[in-house]
C-alpha cells in the first residue's frame, strides 16, 4: 500500500482531560510501523482516532481510503463460535456460508487454532481469544491492520508465527501499525517508531534511528533504564 | 368510618341522576355518601358481603330473593321508568309498526336483523328474555349476537353495528353516541321497569349507623320524589317516581 | 374468602369437564393474543434493536415516548380503534369491529411499546458489547440490528413474554371493539368480567386460574427454549 | 373520526381550564401509582437481584412463574384484593375497601412481576459481568444483590418506568376494589372508562390524552435522570 | 504463610473435553510459585479451581482456610471510579468510607494510579486497568495472591514496580501463584515452577532445577526452541 496517514493539530479531550495531543503526524502506510510508549501514553487512542472509532476533538485526519482491520487490546468477540466469529466479517462482505466457512477455517488453522472452530468463543482461554480476534482480522486481507498489543497474551511459540504472519503481510503489501509494549518485539518488526508520552509523539523516525540513538532524554530513559521485559 | 355506601346500577349513575341527587342528601343528612356503580348482579353481590349498606337496582326477581335470603331488610319501591325498543332509523325489520313489543321481536327475528343482546343476566337481559318467550321464539343464529357488556357498552356496539337493542330508557336519553339508532318501540306499561331501594343486613359496616333507614327516608320523601320527576335531560324525563308513604 | 376455594374448585371442574365452551374461549384467547404478540415482535423487536443502536436528534424523546406508551390505558386504545373501525370512521368498510381482527389491532397497539422498550434494554447492553467491533467491521445499520437480535435472542424472550403476559390478560381495549359477543369474541378475560358482573365470583376466578395457569404454561414452555439457548451460550 | 378532534380539543380545554375535579383525580392517579409503584420497587428490585445471583432447585418454575404473573388479569386481581377485604373477607376490619388503599394494595400485586422480571433481566446481565470479582472478593449475597442494584440503577429506572406505565394506565382492578366513587376513588383510568360507557368519546379521549401527557412528563424527566446518570457512567 | 495446597485425582470436564487434569500436585503455600505453559495449557483454570471459583469436575482440593486474592487475565472493574474499585473490598469487610478511601489511594499511589483516583475505571487504558485490578488485590492484604498474568499489558517500568511489590509481599509471607508468559519475569521472581501442557503438570520443581535442567523435552523445548519474549 502506498499513501500517508497524516494528522494535523489532532487533540482528543475526554472529560476536560486531554488524553492525546496536540499530534502532527505524517505515518506512511506501508511497512511495520510501531506505537511504543509506557501505559496511558494514548497508543490505544491514536490507534482509534485513525481507525475512525473515536473522533478527534480537533484537528483533523487525512488518510487514503484503505480496507483496515483492527485487533483491539482487550478482544471484542461475538457470542458465537471461533469459526462464525471468523466467518463473521466475510459474511458481512457478502460471502456464501460455505465459503466463508472454509476461508474462517483456514484462518483458524494458521492462528493454531483449527481444533477449537467448534468452541464457543468465550471458552476460549485469554492467548485463544486473542488468536481469534487476530485470524478474524486477516482473513479479509486488509490493506491496514492496526494491532493493539496484539500478542500481550500470547505464548512465546504464538507470538513467534503471528510475527511471522505479520511479516508475511507487510510483504505483501498491508501496512501495519502496531502498539506493543515488548521492546523485543518491536525491534525485530519495526521500519518506523512512534514513541509517545502523555499524548504527545516525542520521537518519530525509523526503527534503526530510534534503537540505535534516541534523541530525547525520555526515550532514551524508556529504553534503558527500564527493565527489558 | 361515617360514610354510607350504595351500589347504583348503571342507569343510574350513566344518567347523572346520582350526580344529581347525593350531594343534595349529603347536605340534608350531614353524612358522606358514596356511590358504587355495578351491574345489578354485582351489586347484589356486594350487599350480601355487607360492604355496601344499601343497593339501588332494577331486577325484581333477583331483589326478591336477595331479601328472602335475609340479606336485605326490605325492598321498597323508588321509582321507574320503562325500557324501549331501538334500532337503526331505517329501521330494516319495520318494527316500528308491529303493534307491540313482543310483536316488534318477532319482526327482528323474522327479518334476522342484527340485534344485541346485553347478554349478561341483568335486569334487562332477563326482560329482553321475557319478550322473546312472550314472542315465542327461542333467538339465535348469526344475527342474533349476546354482548356480555353493561348497558352503556352495549348500546356503544349496537351502535356500531346498526343493530336493534333493548335498553332502559335512562340509559338511551343519557347515551352521547346514539350514531344512527333511533328510539322505535315504546310502551310504558308492557315494558315497565322498576327500581328499588334495599337496606342491607344485617349491617357489618361499622359505618353510618342508621343512615340506611335516613337515606331511605330522605328519597321517599316526597321533596325528593318531586326532584327525580323533575330530572330531565333534552327536556325528556329520566324516571318517573313512585315511592309510596309508609 | 371461601369463594378462594370455590374459585379453584370451579377451574378444576371448568378443566376437567373439557366444557366446550371454555375451550372455545380458550383458544380464542390464545389466537388473538399470539397473533398480537407476534407482530407486537415483528415491529418492536426491531425497533427496539434500532433505537439501541441509531443516534440522532430526538432519539431521547422517542425513546421517552415509547416507555410512556407503555402506559396507554387500553380503554383509550379501545376508543380509537373502535373509532377507526366503526362505519363512521375511515376503516369502516373493512367491517372489522367486533371481530377477532379489531382484538388483535388493540392489543397491536398496546403491547408494541412494551416489547419495543424491554428489546431496547436487552439490546442497549449487547450493542455496548458489541459497538466497536461492528463498527471496526463496517456492518451496516441492517446488519447490526440483525446480529444484536440474533446474538441477543435469548433476552428478547423474555420481551416476548412480557408482551404475551400483557395481552392474554387484557381486558379492557378487547372488550370495546370485540364486544364480548358470544361465540364471536369472548375471551378468558372479557368472560371473567362478565362473570364478575353478574356477581359469580367463583367462575370468574376459575376463569382467572385457567388463564394463569396457560400464561404459566406458556412461560415454563419458552423458559425450557430459554434454558437450551442459555446452555449454548458461553 | 371527528371524535378524535373532538378528543385533543377536549383535552386542551380540560388542562387549560384547570378543572378542579381533573386536577383532583389527577393527583389521586398519581398518588396511587407512585405508592404502588414504590412497594413494587422495594419487592421486585431486590426480587429481581436475588433470582439473578441466586441458583437453587425450582429457581427455573419462580422465575417461569413470575413471567407468567405479568399476565395476571387485572380483574381477577380486583376480585381476589376484593374478596379479601370485603366485610365478610378475612381483612374486612381494616375496612380498606373502596379506598385509595384498596387500589394501592390491587396496583402492586399487578406491578411487582413486572418490576421483578425487567430487574431480573437487567440486573442479570451485570451479574454475568461482576460475578468473578464478587464471588472473588467474597461478598456475602447481600452485598452481591446491593452492589447490583447500586451499579445497575440506570437499567432499574426501565422496570420502575414500566410498572408507571402498566400501573398509570390501569383500571380493571381498580374499579373493583376503588368503586370509581367521585371524590374518593375516583381516578383517570376509571374516569375514562366510565365517560365511554357513557358514549362521551371525546371526554373520555381527551381525558385519555391528559393521561399520556402527564405518563410522558414522569418518562421525560426520569430519562432525565437516566441521562445524568449514563453521562456519570463510562 | 505456611500450609499447603494438595491437589489429588483434579479433573475439570468442559463441554465434554477434559481442560485440566488428571492433576496431583502439592504447592507449598510460601514463596512465589510460576504457572508456565502455552496458551489453553490450563493455567487460568488451575488458579480459578484454587481460588474456588471453578469446582473441579473429579478429585479433591485440600488447602488451608486462608484470605485470598486474584487478579483476573482480563481484568473486572465495577462501573465506578478507579478509587472507589479499590476501595470496594475494604467496604465489605466493614471499613468506614474515609477509612477505605484512604488505604485505596495510598495502594493507588503505589501502582502509579494516584492520580487517576476520580476516574471512572471504565475509561482508564489497558495498562492502568491490569494495575487498577493488581492495587484491589494488595489492597486487602491477603495471605494467598493468585495472579493471572498481571503484567501482560504493562509497560516496562510499571513490570519493574509490580515485580517490586511482589518480592515486597513475598518478604511479607504472603504465597503468590503468578501464571505468565513472560520468561524473564518467571526467571526473576520464580521459587517454584509448574509446568503445565494440555491441562496436566509435566513438571513441578524448583526453579533453579526448572531452568537449570528441565526434565521433559516438552519444557526443553517451550524454553528454548521458542522465541523469548
Ligand atoms: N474520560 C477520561 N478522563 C480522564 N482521562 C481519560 C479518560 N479517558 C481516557 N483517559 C486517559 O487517557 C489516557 C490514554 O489512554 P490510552 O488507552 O490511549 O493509553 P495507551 O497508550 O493505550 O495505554 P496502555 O499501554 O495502558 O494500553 C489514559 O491515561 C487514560 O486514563
Ligand atoms: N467449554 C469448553 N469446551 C472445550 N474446551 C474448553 C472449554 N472451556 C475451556 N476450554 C479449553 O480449556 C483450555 C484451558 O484454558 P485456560 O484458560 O485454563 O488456559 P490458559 O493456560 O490460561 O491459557 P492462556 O495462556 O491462553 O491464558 C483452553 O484450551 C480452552 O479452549
Ligand atoms: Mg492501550
Ligand atoms: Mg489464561
Amino acid at each position: 500500500m502506498t499513501g500517508t496517514i497524516s494528522l494535523s493539530g489532532i487533540e482528543v479531550v475526554q472529560n476536560g482531560a486531554r488524553v492525546l495531543g496536540p499530534l502532527a503526524l505524517d505515518l506512511p502506510v506501508d511497512g511495520i510501523t510501531v506505537l511504543l510508549g509506557p501505559n496511558g501514553a494514548g497508543k490505544t487512542t491514536l490507534l482509534r482516532v485513525i481507525h475512525g472509532l473515536e473522533r478527534a476533538t480537533i484537528g483533523t485526519l487525512d488518510m487514503p481510503d484503505l480496507a483496515q482491520g483492527f485487533v483491539f487490546q482487550k478482544p471484542v468477540l461475538l457470542r458465537r463460535t471461533a469459526l462464525a466469529n471468523v466467518a463473521y466479517p466475510l459474511r458481512l462482505r457478502g460471502a456464501m456460508p460455505e465459503a466463508a466457512a472454509k476461508k474462517a477455517q483456514a484462518a483458524l488453522d494458521e492462528v493454531g487454532l483449527g481444533g477449537a472452530a467448534r468452541q464457543r468463543a468465550a471458552s476460549l482461554s485469554g492467548g485463544e481469544q486473542q488468536r481469534l480476534a487476530l485470524a478474524r482480522a486477516l482473513v479479509t486481507r486488509p490493506d491496514l491492520l492496526l494491532l493493539d498489543e496484539p500478542t500481550a497474551s500470547l505464548d512465546g511459540q504464538a507470538t513467534e508465527s503471528i510475527e511471522g504472519s505479520l511479516g508475511a503481510a507487510r510483504a505483501r503489501g498491508t501496512g501495519i501499525l502496531l502498539a506493543t509494549h515488548d521492546l523485543g518485539q518491536a525491534r525485530r518488526l519495526a521500519d518506523r517508531v512512534v514513541f509517545l508520552l502523555h499524548g504527545r509523539a516525542l520521537e518519530t523516525g525509523t526503527a534503526d534511528g530510534f534503537f540505535g540513538d534516541p534523541r530525547s532524554s525520555e526515550a532514551r530513559a524508556f529504553l534503558a533504564g527500564k527493565i527489558v521485559p | 368510618d361515617g360514610v354510607f355506601r350504595l351500589a347504583v346500577t348503571t342507569s343510574v349513575q350513566n344518567s347523572g341522576l346520582a350526580d344529581h341527587l347525593l350531594p343534595l342528601a349529603e347536605e340534608a343528612l350531614d353524612f358522606d355518601i358514596q356511590a358504587i356503580v355495578v351491574g345489578t348482579g354485582q351489586a347484589l353481590r356486594l350487599g350480601a358481603a355487607g360492604d355496601v349498606d344499601a343497593v339501588l337496582v332494577h331486577s325484581e326477581a333477583a331483589e326478591r330473593d336477595f331479601v328472602a335470603a335475609g340479606f336485605g331488610s326490605h325492598r321498597r319501591e323508588i321509582m321507574y321508568n320503562d325500557f324501549v325498543l331501538l334500532g337503526p332509523a331505517e329501521d330494516p325489520a319495520g318494527i316500528a309498526k308491529a303493534g307491540s313489543p313482543p310483536e316488534a321481536m318477532a319482526a327482528i327475528a323474522a327479518a334476522e336483523a342484527p340485534f344485541v343482546s346485553r347478554g349478561d343476566d341483568s335486569g334487562t337481559h332477563r326482560r329482553e328474555l321475557a319478550l322473546w318467550a312472550e314472542a315465542g321464539i327461542a333467538p339465535e343464529g348469526r344475527w342474533y349476537r349476546e354482548g356480555g357488556s353493561g348497558m352503556g357498552a352495549t348500546l356503544n356496539i349496537a351502535a356500531a353495528m346498526g343493530a336493534y337493542v333493548l335498553s332502559d330508557r335512562a340509559s338511551w336519553l343519557a347515551s352521547g353516541n346514539r350514531a344512527s339508532l333511533a328510539l322505535l318501540v315504546e310502551d310504558p306499561d308492557a315494558l315497565f321497569n322498576q327500581y328499588s331501594f334495599i337496606p342491607v343486613t344485617p349491617p357489618r359496616r361499622a359505618g353510618a349507623k342508621g343512615a340506611a333507614g335516613l337515606f331511605e327516608t330522605w328519597l321517599t320523601g316526597s321533596d325528593t320524589q318531586a326532584l327525580i320527576g323533575e330530572f330531565r335531560i333534552d327536556g325528556m324525563p329520566l324516571f318517573l317516581p313512585n315511592a309510596r308513604p309508609q | 374468602m371461601g369463594e378462594i376455594w370455590e374459585g379453584v374448585a370451579a377451574a378444576i371442574a371448568l378443566v376437567a369437564s373439557l366444557d366446550p365452551a371454555l375451550i372455545e374461549i380458550t383458544l380464542r384467547s390464545l389466537q388473538v393474543t399470539l397473533s398480537a404478540v407476534a407482530v407486537a415482535g415483528l415491529i418492536g423487536i426491531p425497533l427496539g434493536a434500532f433505537l439501541a443502536v441509531a443516534r440522532f436528534p430526538g432519539r431521547g424523546v422517542i425513546v421517552a415516548t415509547l416507555t410512556a406508551l407503555m402506559g396507554l390505558p387500553p380503554v383509550v386504545v379501545g376508543l380509537l380503534v373502535y373509532l377507526f373501525l366503526s362505519q363512521a370512521g375511515p376503516f369502516g368498510v373493512l367491517n372489522l369491529l367486533f371481530t377477532p381482527w379489531a382484538m388483535v389491532i388493540a392489543q397491536i397497539i398496546i403491547v408494541t411499546p412494551l416489547v419495543a422498550s424491554i428489546s431496547l434494554q436487552a439490546i442497549a447492553g449487547l450493542w455496548e458489547e458489541y459497538r466497536d467491533l461492528l463498527r471496526s467491521l463496517g456492518a451496516t445499520s441492517g446488519q447490526r440490528m440483525r446480529t444484536l437480535i440474533w446474538d441477543g435472542r435469548g433476552a428478547l424472550v423474555t420481551a416476548m413474554l412480557a408482551g404475551f403476559g400483557r395481552a392474554i390478560g387484557e381486558v379492557g381495549a378487547v372488550m370495546i371493539v370485540g364486544g364480548n359477543i358470544d361465540n364471536a369474541t369472548r375471551v378468558l378475560t372479557t368472560a371473567i368480567a362478565l362473570e364478575t358482573s353478574k356477581g359469580n365470583f367463583a367462575l370468574a376466578l376459575g376463569l382467572g386460574i385457567v388463564l394463569l395457569a396457560l400464561a404459566l404454561l406458556v412461560n415454563l414452555l419458552s423458559h425450557g427454549v430459554g434454558r437450551t439457548e442459555a446452555r449454548a451460550l458461553p
